[in-house]
């Protein structure tokens, strides 16, 4: 079976190290911060300026002064900081922040992404998204596998208007957690019940595949 | 308005020289951290042909958006506008001119702008739309997009305190881009909460020094939210 | 030092993994806001062929002064040194090489190196010997020169206050270089006057988030003045 | 009579108008600060860290944290600010500083200065002067019209490395005060009880001599 949204951002949970910062997008990788193991300890980035987002306020504790990087209200864990767009993003261009989490629409080979528009769709702009591809030591891409129509979206080359260049490497999406390197998408982990078979039907993109494929361990 | 006391009592003193076909940044992040007074006046006097300077465009009927409705923007400098319906169709149109920059270039641009840095070098947007037409050159094996300054003849930002020399400091992440903003214009306004004696801000903690600030208004602020998430409370 | 707690408890700890050769800046202007126990286990640990990015260059027998005297130094990237009579003499023999960079220039560079931009124009220093060697563009009109990033294996910076996730405070003037520092390194050791518990420090007034810190040790500081200028008391 | 220090520093705080934000060098232009008319109020910024720097602390006010840019200690007026290097210098080289006071070795007809390095002599540093000079909206400079030998400093070109090009609009020196522009000084006016002559004389640089130079006042 195909991972839920739930299921996708649980395995992700997995990559986040004690003592990591980290930044989450909009989506699936919000829902990440929901699994990370209670027994480590991170730091949340939001790109608006806020490091050590806590989780929504309850009514009570409702402050406009107080949203995160998808405009929606939350909290500050004790010992968060504030600060400014421009030392927000010297921090995630600067290379500090230790993972960044988000979506995309399409991922190819090289490692390109393609996560912010749809030419002739809706004009929403990139936001965050180029700054923080170009910037973090390391991403996780959490996103389908394929669209409805069994349609790839791990390809050869990206369609879409990219957001960056060569700097994605390991993708977790419904069916499979693959690595980017070399010009080639690795397989190395199945989502419980799915076959490499299925796999390597919505994939069009290159794909390594290794003898043994271990399915997820959740 | 004499010596380095920069208070005015009227919106019409804060945007004293302010005319159509300006450039002109505004702070906030979302619907956080505008100023909404200066940003109501604009839209009642009906200025237009502007350059706007802001990550978002407001959402239909408040910040930005009044602009929007009354067609006072010809161009629209931004990272995310993805809560303006209209500014899609006014954009799509062709009445409205978008550049869209990804969020940490726009928020250095206007740094560099204030820090007379004229331009520097980026990874973020090599090889996208951004970096189209734009100088690729390589550092230590890395390629890297030329992105220029961005300066403007009005700043109209939103600070939580003033003092009436105008050192400034924000709340929470209201600060967003007012901080930089404050320093990158002809003419800095601010519109705050609350405006206090000098000596009463903590000469440590200031945000933004008064040297960049040339007038301070004491606004009131609706703080309207975009989007009211909530947990329960914990038991 | 689990999870977010980056406090070490010896001198030793904090300086793990400092070897000959490598590149270290030290925060501080003059003898304000310097690192003094990190400067002195350096010293007594006798770690040479030392590339120095400091603002001064210490005094004779405190501070850097104390690396100059062990020759411990090779290079040395600063602004001005003119406090240090051995720096002089050791510079005209050839056994120091100095890089001097203006003071806003050496700022930026440092900022430059934390925040992920290579490279970037400044009218500073062109026409001077600090532009030779350096492209020169011109930008609306005024000639500026490209000057890089930098950064370092360790910073050795001083703060006030520190949580123990590494949220810093300086305190006046002893901020100086020290929050660019702490942004510019693989490692940054910040040697602190207190250690407080996570939320104890306003997040509406951190000066270095504790994402740019590694490891913080409580020093005691004998804070040496080198110019001391007094007034009459007021009648 | 040529001026005293004391006196160039009061003819240079004629300079200072009402809401200035200044920034003072090492040397005379330090004592500009004490000729500051009572009747204005002015910021005093101080390029390691600090705006609105007040006098010398009292013996029970001294504080090692608290020095100006010339190492000395300091005081802090009510309404000032510290912040760091970089926002010091942001400052600076952003042309926010209405006016900067600084010294020189040497100043030539198309405004170059030097001020920082005399070459086989001691290695200090230029220190911030670099950035003072390519960042002010508004320079004066302060210094001696000539060396004791009656060698002029104010020349066609300098001799001395620069610390600035064409950056230098004002000069105030113990003979004179003098504008610099169009490839020449102007004098416009001269300290008391010196001649028109005695100036020229210690002028290397091309000198435009008005029909009337007016006495400094005091």
């Amino acid at each position: 079976m195909p991972l839920t949204r739930e299921q996708i951002a649980m395995r992700i949970a997995q990559e986040v190290y004690d003592g990591y910062y980290v930044n989450l997008g909009i989506g699936i990788p919000t829902l990440v911060a929901n699994y990370i193991p209670a027994d480590i300890q991170v730091m949340l980035q939001s790109e608006n300026g806020l490091l050590g987002m806590g989780p929504y306020p309850t009514e009570a504790e409702i402050d406009p002064d107080l949203i995160n990087a998808g405009k929606e209200t939350i909290t500050a864990i004790k010992g968060a900081a504030f600060f400014s767009s421009a030392d927000s993003f010297a921090m995630i261009r600067g290379g500090h922040v230790d993972l960044t989490v988000l979506g995309a629409f399409e991922v190819d080979q090289h490692g390109n992404i393609a996560s912010w528009m749809i030419p002739g769709k809706m004009i929403k702009g990139m936001g965050g998204a180029m700054d923080l591809v170009a910037g973090a030591k390391n991403i996780v891409v959490a996103m389908a596998h394929a669209n409805k129509d069994k349609q790839s979206k791990l390809l050869k080359q990206c369609t879409l208007p990219l957001t960056g260049v060569n700097c994605i490497r390991r993708v977790v999406t419904d069916y499979a957690v693959l690595d980017i390197y070399d010009g080639a998408f690795h397989l190395l982990e199945r989502a419980p019940g799915v076959t490499v078979e299925e796999i390597i039907e919505i994939t069009e993109g290159e794909l390594h595949v290794p003898d043994h494929v271990p399915e997820m361990k959740f | 308005m004499t010596g380095l006391n920069k208070v005015v009592n009227t919106y019409e003193e804060a945007l004293a020289g302010f005319t159509n076909n300006m450039t002109v940044m505004i702070g906030g992040f979302g619907l956080c951290g505008i100023p909404e007074g200066l940003i109501r006046l604009i839209h009642e006097l009906g200025y237009s042909g502007l350059t706007c300077i802001s990550n978002n465009a407001g959402v239909d009927g408040f910040g930005l958006g009044l602009w929007m409705e009354k067609r006072q923007i010809k161009t629209m400098i931004s990272s995310y506008v993805g809560e303006n319906a209209l500014f899609e169709k006014l954009s799509i149109s062709g009445e409205l001119e978008a550049i869209l920059t990804p969020q940490g270039t726009l928020a250095e641009k206007i740094r560099a702008g204030g820090a007379g840095i004229p331009a520097f070098y980026t990874a973020t947007g090599y090889g996208t739309p951004v970096g189209e037409n734009k100088e690729v050159r390589e550092f230590d094996g890395r390629k890297y997009i030329l992105e220029k300054a961005l300066t403007a003849d009005f700043s109209l930002i939103k600070a939580w305190k003033a003092d009436t020399y105008g050192n400034l400091i924000y709340r929470e992440t209201a600060m967003n881009f007012n901080p930089m903003m404050a320093t990158a214009s002809n003419i800095t306004v601010v519109e705050v909460e609350e405006i206090v004696e000098p000596g009463e801000l903590d000469p440590n903690f200031i945000h933004t020094p008064g040297i960049y600030v040339d007038r301070i208004i004491k606004g009131t602020f609706e703080k309207r939210i975009e989007r009211r998430m909530t947990r329960k409370e914990d038991k």
